[in-house]
């Protein structure tokens, strides 16, 4: 069934290409209809969800058996909210609208493809799988930004965004090579080598692997001062583009310090915990601070993203600290930690779409050319209003959730990091408020006179992002108890 | 089997004049004089491989080099724009890397002939040539047959390569890309 | 004898097919009017195939050492057979249009054969002398292929480089071969094993380092790569697809055989390859790294392939995939070479990068498939360079040179960047004007080589499990 | 259950929404909706009852209705009607009105749940939505683009307060996997101290202490409702509330009282004199708050939670009382300048109404307010007699300020006529307030130390004759400075220099300070650190790409032109130095010039020339590595 | 004997290095190529009269560089004929179409 999750969009993704060009208009309604299927997956597998076991829903094939590589997924209590997640953004991406360029079977089949290989990600228990599914979202990543950017510099940025993120991705290649090498019989299987944990801990050999794959994933994340591929990735990508990128290709980094990292190798983690931890801390504060500084639109939102970032990995960082804390404090961190992926995807891809939309009308970001927006724009403005103060971490929306428990694990954990991360939410609040006040406040630009709200189509995106922040900001249960499963088996190291 | 005095005379005479008449190839002016250098040169070692008892392949050498240096001749009178070949020339470029590769490769190679212990298993007494027949068409047949090839390969390829006319007329006729804009092709 | 004789001949029923259907074919050649030469492509395609079927016929029970232990018929040599019946098969098909213009091109197809020959004897050849002939032959084919557009001044400057460079390895190996030969007392590489065990170290090396000269230039590694570039870009561009590939796949299985008989302890031939791979692939891609013209870029870029592939010499013996890795490596980029040339061939030759913009609205295909094998070449998963580079890097690692791992991966990288310089424009800018093309043929052969770029990668098993046991048979 | 004081104005708050085309049904709608919560909220109090509910994990949000929060839970309400009251029948047809009913009564809504919270969970989710509330109600007329600034400012400096929270909720959950009030007793000493200095840090900012004071002066930008209703119950009072809540286990913490208590008392003072040389009536007001929440923080850390909770109930009806009419006061003259206030002629009845609150500030017997700041003072003399002795001066000073602004606002004067009369909604929400004022002399009763007692479930202490008598001269004594300077005219003034006034009165230069010790270096900050990532993290990966790029132009005219080319170029650079050279020794400084041209020129035939690209290059680049093959093979073996 | 022998090679081909390198005449650095491949050849025939007790296959490999000087040089001049009649240019400085 998982399997039709990514199947079933791959094969689409063929058929929109071949859709003759006088029918091209049929690309979209196509498209995202079936982009409906993954949920559906989610919903069933949500539904027949075992919260007495690990990995479950495995299905698996052979694939290479004579090199160990197999053709498995599955999901557990961390990949089944990320699936759902990614199956849910790359829907919103493809009903908001967006001016293809008149390339619309080209643009739907390139973000089905990116669907497919984004929960294939998510999904895949075999780290060759994986890695397939890694290197391919940067090249659907790269078209995307490419050719449907915005600006001269969209493949500049695309360039870097695809070299930067294949440099991380080579160094994970060797961090997955040698935990491989390890493995006997040899095998890529990530359900056996959690449970065997081949590699002798304490190694050199288990540092080098550990800094490899972690650079890898630093990149991704990422975590300063490897961010600096991000920004311009973001401002020059497509809006839906961004939500896809910040809300699930960021996701991949830190879902693989979790499971790759974390799981593979937890005596090393360990080691390095805290060293990933001030990390964490730096891109916290580096990017509340930086953001602060902007004055345009998307590259704020993006350099957020780091901030963002930071609260996961110091959450994971803190899980994984085995012997620091209490294991209930390491649990409720790691929860806590993937609770923040799932907010800041449906945030940040709100507030990217958000961007978009404000685009679409005013044809820049720079936030000085605003003002006033509230009034000729209430919709608009109560939802942006809404993800803001989502992501800056107010009760009862989503990201307090998360932010909650990162900070009341942490603390049991590496007290001093997690007190001085916390300034991040102060400046969080001071910018985020600036930003609102700079769009929304104050008096509307006489140039704006004819401002649309948001349209239709655009609601059908937003609405359904808006109210999964209210509703895990408000009663959360339902995903806190999924992820519970997989946190305590963490904590417990 | 220790070699005569003779030996080592000969061996001596005809090496110093095969490095000589080797260095002169270089240091002539005619490209005609230094093909006859050259077969000179060849000419001295074949003369060595006799005394050293390779007495066919001796001769093979110098027959097939007198050939070889002939047509070298010719060639150079028949096609080069040097005329004839006999004008005086000399046409260097990187002179001083080229001295220095040369004399660096000589010292190395003499320093590996003079100091590497080689094993010492001199040819034994008998017919070298039978020995080399029997090598010929037994053991190394391959090799043989593979050179046969080869030889078969080259008068293929340069003949393409170099003959003038060919059974179709021009055989520069339409040897080149294939036009990359079709249409300018048509219309001119 | 004659009957020992007689059995070697079958051993070898490949090779005997090829010769012998290049005889044949030159005599077609020679008699049938100017309108049937095109033909010649019908038959060189009918002897690949029986040359193929013959190879696949023999996989299953592989003669192993055979003509008195001058000649390795194993498994692996009848793999790398397969890879170069397949590239020289795919050229053929390419070249048919190509050279439709030329009023001679029947010999073209017997020289394209007897330089699959040759690579196919240099990939089997246990005899130093064997190695010299099947380096010649397949040398000296490939300097006429190279030259072959006569009246095109880079075809013949590209000939007539390539010439230069062979020659003078030609003549390094040689006088090598004859240090090895005095310091063993024999030619086969059974004699290497057993007489080099207490060799002069000091002649050993310099033999070796001449010997290794010869095939470097076969490799195209540092430092006789140069030809790799100027027959990319000024040999006919079926002829420089298969020239790239066609005598890496001999050498570097010779290149493997050879230095297993050689003595770890008297020759450092594992830094050195590694220092020859490190500086083979960052040379090839640095240098490849501003082209303008994309059958250069391609040149260079196959430069820094070679350096990848030479990762598995340096592991071989040391790790068991070391075997599987080179023929992977070996397939994936003869099929991603052969689709990036066919994309060139199918445009008519088209190379400038600028003429690249915007191509991919006009041709989607033809894009898709350079794109699938520079993805390939960069080993972006699930394509079969992804798969090789997967398996070098793990053999390297295995064997102690982790940092040529990490060099590989830093130099895959740097590639992506003069990739992208072609993909990015024609992806990315505005739509270009429909360009004249080839005709089926050529679509057919790049069409097959993109294909099995992906499916070395999808679907590798088959090939991994053929490959996984695999050795090396050296005498 | 527990949760329909929560639930009540939450939905309600959403009814108003629903209603907005109709004003006057919002309008009604509100104050109903605050009614039935003071109704809930009574139930609930009387029930004692508790909940919870489940986040999943390890999270449960817990509620409880106990202690003072019994008091405070119908308190809130209480006021909040009388506020929204006033507010609803306040403006004339505004269609903003809807909103800002809306988030008054959802305001109400976070407050509650931050009295009824029974752990840190609850408490951090109540308390953040109450400032986020407060950012909206401040922010309320948002096209003055002032005013979210000032929401802004005091949004987050009620946040940064907010942080205690976070570590307190941390670090009991680090202690002992539980996030409720009640596990506080089993946390050890030293995760005890961190939460109380948490709580403290919390309880400082929100309550205005000193130094986060300034950012009331900032809340003073929203509309006179929510200045009202921010500075009574709600919101301002969560610190004293929590404190007071909490006190029991705190107080376990040794520096626990002194830091409280030293905070109370420095706010209490510098407060008081804050809102003595104020010249803006509301600020002044908000001044006073400052002041008056620190005494309750003197009472907590004395340990008598009781008279705290006593001030702290007594404070929400008078403090909301003055900022009413205030807001009467501002409407009526467009002005909220004491210098030019004195509306008592013009509105009689509003003065009285405004005396009353006065008096109570004032601590004028038998108010309630009296008789709590009463119990205050004696706490403050039981902790030390220097407590005693600055509490009575605070003392002094609110009789002072208190009696000054009556004076300036409220007192005769000139002005007769006035734009806006006070509608008869308005008057009743005043008279509804004034009278529980009033009410609350009560207290003076005998039982009025059990009834506070029982209500806040802490200890009251009774004065001593001596003290009693201490406060009640000071009062006279207050009361007669001011009479004595109206007289003199000087009530405006103080006799002060205008720059010492302005510098007490804007806070002590606070706000000034943390501008530039805080809200400066961290946006210039943010500023070098986006510069440097411009400009640098980013040039880092530039330039790696920058120097392969160099490395590689360099190879190609390298693999080009042959390795030759470099031993060459060198080579003529040698060369053409010493021909400079011997140039200039010949011809003097004209020859170096020459000699520098003809090099330049030299050298660029000399790279022309080498850069053919020739294949005997090729060759020389073979014999080169030929050797250093030959070379790695024998070192590296 | 064998050292006089291998000396002579020696400087037979770095005099054959020497003239590949220097010279500019395709035809001249043939010969220098030819001269490096009579070096291999006069040290094959020292090894198998030395060192190899008469190995047969010494004498084969001196046939071999044979094969290898006759084919090289016909290549060769068939090369060098295609090229000047295209170009017009029997030295290497004419060839520099091919670079980067």
């Amino acid at each position: 069934m998982l399997t039709l999750a990514i199947v079933v969009p791959l094969v689409v993704a063929a058929v929109t290409l071949a859709i003759p060009k006088r029918h091209e208009h049929l690309a979209r309604p196509l498209a995202i209809v079936t982009s409906f299927l993954p949920l559906v997956v989610v919903a069933i597998s949500w539904a027949r969800f075992d919260f007495s076991t690990g990995f479950q829903l495995v299905e698996s094939a052979q694939w290479i058996p004579s090199l160990g590589i197999s053709y498995t997924v599955g999901v557990d209590g961390l990949s089944l909210p990320l699936v759902a997640l990614t199956a849910l953004l790359f829907t919103v991406s493809m009903v908001f609208p967006f001016d293809v360029l008149g390339k619309p079977r080209a643009y739907f089949a390139t973000f089905l493809f990116l669907e497919a290989i984004s929960l294939g990600v998510f999904l895949s228990l075999d780290l060759i799988l994986f890695f397939v599914f890694w290197d391919l979202s940067l090249v659907g990543m790269y078209f995307l930004i490419g050719i449907w950017g915005h600006g001269e510099d969209a493949k500049r940025s695309a360039l870097k965004f695809f070299l930067y993120t294949l440099l991380g991705s080579l160094a994970l290649l060797l961090g997955i090579l040698g935990i491989y090498l390890y493995t006997d019989p040899r095998t890529f299987s990530m359900i056996e080598i959690i449970d065997k944990l081949p590699v002798p801990a304490g190694g050199l050999a288990a540092t080098l692997i550990f800094v490899a794959v972690g650079i890898g994933f630093a990149v991704k994340t990422p975590l300063v001062p490897l961010h600096t591929w991000l920004p311009p990735a973001h401002v020059d990508a497509p809006a839906p583009a961004s939500t896809i990128l910040a809300g699930v290709l960021l996701k991949m980094g830190t879902y693989g310090f979790i499971r790759i990292s974390l799981q593979m190798l937890p005596e090393t983690f360990q080691r390095f915990a805290l060293p990933l931890a001030i990390l964490a801390v730096v891109s916290i504060l580096y990017g509340a601070l930086v953001a602060m500084a902007q004055t345009n639109l998307k590259r704020l939102v993006a350099y957020t993203s780091v901030n963002h970032m930071g609260y996961v990995i110091l959450g994971v960082a803190a899980a994984g600290a085995i012997g620091l804390g209490s294991e209930a404090s390491r649990s409720i961190a790691m929860t806590g930690a993937v609770v923040e992926m799932v907010a800041h995807g449906l945030i940040t891809g709100a507030l990217f779409l958000l961007s978009g939309s404000i685009y679409a009308r005013g044809k820049t970001y720079e936030l000085d050319q605003y003002g006033g927006l509230a009034g000729a724009s209430p919709r608009l403005s109560g939802i942006m209003m809404l993800a803001a103060f989502a992501s800056l971490g107010l009760p009862g929306l989503a990201g307090f959730v998360a932010e909650f428990q990162i900070f009341a694990g942490t603390l049991g954990v590496f007290p001093w990091l997690a007190a001085i991360g916390l300034l991040g939410i102060v400046i969080t609040a001071a910018l985020f408020l600036r930003m609102i006040q700079q769009l929304f406040f104050g008096d509307l630009p006489a140039r704006w006179g004819d401002w649309k709200d948001l349209k239709r189509a655009e609601l059908y995106a937003l609405v359904p992002l808006a109210a999964l922040v209210v509703v895990i900001g408000v009663v959360p249960q339902w995903l806190i108890r999924v992820i519970d499963t997989f946190s305590q088996m963490v904590a417990r190291g | 089997m220790n070699p005569g005095p003779l030996s080592y005379f000969l061996v001596s005479a005809f090496g110093v004049g095969a490095v000589v008449s080797g260095w002169l190839v270089f240091r002539t002016d005619s490209m005609l004089r230094a093909a006859y250098w050259l077969m000179v040169s060849f000419v001295a070692v074949g003369a060595m491989l006799i005394v050293l008892d390779a007495q066919f392949l001796g001769l093979i050498l110098i027959l097939m080099m007198s050939g070889e240096m002939t047509i070298m001749a010719i060639f150079m009178i028949l096609f080069m724009m040097n005329p004839a070949g006999l004008n005086p020339m000399t046409m260097v470029h990187q002179h001083r890397t080229s001295i220095i590769a040369g004399v660096g490769s000589f010292v190395v190679l003499a320093f590996v002939g003079v100091v590497a212990e080689f094993p010492d298993r001199p040819v034994p007494a008998g017919d070298a040539t039978v020995a080399l027949g029997e090598e010929l068409l037994g053991r190394s047949m391959l090799v043989f047959e593979s050179a046969g090839v080869a030889l078969l390969a080259v008068m293929i390829g340069a003949i393409a390569l170099a003959a003038k006319q060919g059974r179709f007329g021009d055989a520069y006729d339409g040897s080149q890309e294939p036009s990359i804009d079709v249409e300018t092709e048509d219309r001119s | 004898m004659t009957e020992a004789m007689g059995q070697a001949a079958i051993d070898i029923l490949p090779v005997l097919i090829l010769a012998g259907g290049a005889i044949l074919l030159i005599f077609y050649a020679m008699f049938v009017s100017r309108a049937l030469q095109v033909w010649s492509a019908l038959g060189a395609m009918i002897v690949l195939a029986a040359a193929g079927f013959a190879a696949g016929w023999y996989l299953g029970d592989a003669p192993d050492v055979t003509f008195f232990g001058t000649f390795a018929a194993d498994r692996a040599w009848l793999w790398g057979t397969l890879i170069i019946i397949v590239v020289t098969a795919l050229t053929v098909a390419l070249s048919v249009e190509w050279f439709q213009s030329d009023s001679r091109h029947g010999e073209y197809y017997v020289l394209l054969l007897l330089s699959g020959l040759g690579a196919v004897l240099l990939a089997g050849a246990i005899d130093l002398m064997e190695l010299v002939v099947a380096m010649l032959l397949s040398s000296v084919t490939g300097f006429a292929l190279a030259a072959y557009h006569r009246k095109s001044r880079a075809a013949t400057e590209a000939g007539i480089k390539y010439y230069l460079i062979g020659a003078l390895a030609n003549g390094a190996m040689v006088y090598g071969v004859a240090l090895l030969f005095g310091l063993a007392g024999g030619t086969s590489f059974e004699d290497l094993r057993t007489g080099l065990v207490d060799a002069d170290p000091l002649a050993l090396i310099v033999g070796f380092a001449m010997v290794a000269i010869g095939i470097a230039f076969k490799l195209g590694s540092v430092p006789a790569h140069q030809w790799m570039p100027d027959v990319a870009q000024g040999a006919p561009a079926p002829v420089a697809a298969f020239l790239l590939v066609a005598g890496k796949v001999g050498a570097l299985i010779v290149l493997m055989r050879l230095v297993m008989v050689l003595p770890e302890s008297g020759v450092g031939w594992r830094p050195l390859i590694a220092v020859i791979a490190a500086v083979t692939m960052t040379l090839g891609n640095l240098a490849a790294l501003w082209q303008d013209d994309v059958r250069r870029m391609l040149g260079w870029s196959s430069v820094s392939q070679t350096g990848y592939g030479l990762l598995a010499v340096v592991a071989i013996g040391r790790s068991d995939i070391a075997v599987s890795s080179m023929l992977f490596f070996l397939a994936a980029y003869a099929m991603g070479n052969m689709a990036a040339f066919g994309v060139i061939v199918k445009l008519r030759g088209l190379t400038s990068r600028e003429s690249f913009r915007g191509l991919a609205t006009p041709h989607p295909w033809l894009m898709g498939a350079l794109v699938v094998s520079f993805l390939s070449f960069i080993g972006i998963p699930p394509l079969g360079g992804f798969t090789a580079k997967l398996l070098l890097m793990g053999a390297v690692i295995d064997s102690g040179y982790a940092w040529l791992a990490v060099l590989t991966v830093i130099n895959s990288a740097i590639s992506l960047f003069y990739y992208a310089r072609v993909m990015g424009p024609a992806y990315f800018d505005d739509a270009a004007e429909p360009r004249p093309l080839m005709g089926s043929l050529a679509s057919w052969a790049l069409g097959i080589a993109t294909v099995a770029v992906i499916a070395i990668g999808v679907a590798a098993q088959p090939l991994a499990a053929a490959w996984q046991a695999l050795v090396l048979l050296t005498g | 259950m527990v949760w329909l004081p929560v639930l009540t104005p939450l939905i309600g708050g959403a009814i108003i929404l629903a209603l907005r085309r109709s004003q006057m049904a919002a309008r009604v709608a509100s104050v109903l909706v605050m009614v039935a919560t003071v109704a809930a909220a009574a139930l609930v109090a009387s029930l004692e009852a508790t909940g919870t509910w489940s986040w999943g994990g390890q999270l449960d949000l817990a509620v409880s209705v106990t202690g003072f929060g019994r008091t405070m839970v119908v308190l809130v309400p209480v006021i909040a009607t009388a506020v929204i009251g006033f507010a609803a029948t306040n403006s004339e047809d505004d269609r903003s009105i809807v909103k800002l009913l809306v988030a008054l009564t959802w305001f109400v809504a976070a407050m509650e749940l931050l009295v009824i919270a029974a752990d840190f969970l609850t408490l951090l989710i109540g308390w953040e939505l109450v400032g986020a509330a407060s950012w909206v109600l401040i922010g309320h007329e948002w096209r003055d683009p002032q005013r979210p600034r000032s929401a802004r400012e005091a949004f987050v400096t009620t946040r940064f307060g907010d942080l205690g929270i976070y570590v307190a909720a941390g670090a009991i959950f680090a202690a002992t996997g539980s996030l409720r009030y009640d596990d506080l007793a089993a946390v050890s000493p030293g995760w005890l101290a961190i939460i109380a200095g948490g709580l403290v840090l919390a309880a400082a900012a929100k309550s205005a202490q000193v130094p986060f004071s300034p950012w009331l002066f900032s809340a003073m930008a929203g509309p006179t409702p929510v200045s009202a209703l921010l500075h009574s119950a709600t919101m301002v009072a969560a610190g004293a509330y929590i404190l007071i809540r909490l006190q029991p286990t705190l107080s376990a913490v040794g520096w626990f009282s002194p830091v409280v208590i030293g905070i109370g008392l420095t706010t209490a003072l510098a407060g008081g004199m804050v809102t003595l040389a104020q010249q803006d009536l509301k600020k002044a007001l908000a001044g006073s708050t400052s002041a008056q929440y620190g005494l309750m923080l003197i009472a907590v850390g004395a340990g008598f939670t009781a008279a705290a909770a006593g001030q702290l109930t007594a404070h929400a009806l008078f403090k909301s009382l003055l900022f009413l009419t205030a807001g009467v006061a501002l409407h009526a003259s467009g002005t909220l300048d004491l210098s030019k206030l004195r509306l008592g002629s013009a509105l009689p009845r509003v003065a009285v109404l405004f005396g009353i609150g006065a008096l109570a500030l004032a601590a004028v017997p038998p108010l309630g307010a009296a008789f709590t700041k009463e119990a205050v003072l004696a706490g403050a003399f039981h902790a030390g007699i220097w407590v005693g002795l600055g509490t009575a001066a605070a003392g002094l000073l609110s009789t002072l300020y208190a009696a000054r602004l009556h004076m300036l606002a409220y007192g005769p004067g000139p002005t007769r006529d006035v734009h806006t009369p006070p509608r008869r909604g308005e008057m009743v929400a005043l008279g509804g307030l004034a009278a529980l004022t009033l009410l609350l002399g009560v207290l003076w009763l005998p039982g009025g130390d059990a009834i506070l007692e029982r209500a806040a479930e802490g200890a009251i202490l009774s004065p001593t004759r001596a003290e009693t008598i201490l406060s009640l001269a000071l009062v006279v004594v207050g009361l007669t400075a001011v009479a004595v300077a109206w007289r003199r005219g000087r009530l405006v003034t103080l006799g002060m220099p205008a720059r010492t006034r302005a510098f007490i009165a804007g806070w002590w230069g606070i706000p000034t300070a943390a501008r530039v010790l805080i809200v400066d270096p961290v946006s210039r900050l943010g500023k070098w650190l986006f510069i440097a990532d411009r400009n640098v993290l980013a040039r880092i990966a530039d330039s790696v790409a920058a120097f392969a790029e160099y490395t590689s132009r360099v190879l190609k005219r390298l693999v080009e032109r042959g390795i030759d080319g470099v031993v060459w170029g060198i080579g003529g650079a040698t060369i053409q130095g010493a021909e400079m050279s011997r140039l200039a020794d010949d011809r003097g400084v004209d020859g170096t010039v020459e000699g520098v041209a003809s090099g330049i020129g030299e050298a660029g035939k000399q790279s022309r020339r080498t850069q053919t690209g020739m294949s005997y290059h090729y060759y020389t680049a073979m014999m080169i590595g030929l050797v250093v093959a030959i070379a790695v093979a024998t070192l590296w073996r | 004997m064998i050292d006089i022998l291998l000396v002579v090679g020696a400087a037979i081909f770095g005099i054959g290095v020497y003239g590949a390198l220097s010279q500019q005449s395709f035809v001249m650095i043939m010969m220098g190529l030819e001269l490096m491949l009579n070096a291999a050849l006069l040290v094959a025939i020292t090894f198998w009269w030395a060192s190899t007790g008469g190995n047969p296959a010494g004498q084969l490999l001196v046939i071999v560089i044979l094969a290898v000087m006759a084919i090289e040089a016909a290549i060769g001049f068939a090369l060098v004929t295609a090229v000047y009649r295209s170009r017009k240019a029997d030295i290497t400085e004419k060839l520099k179409k091919l670079r980067n």
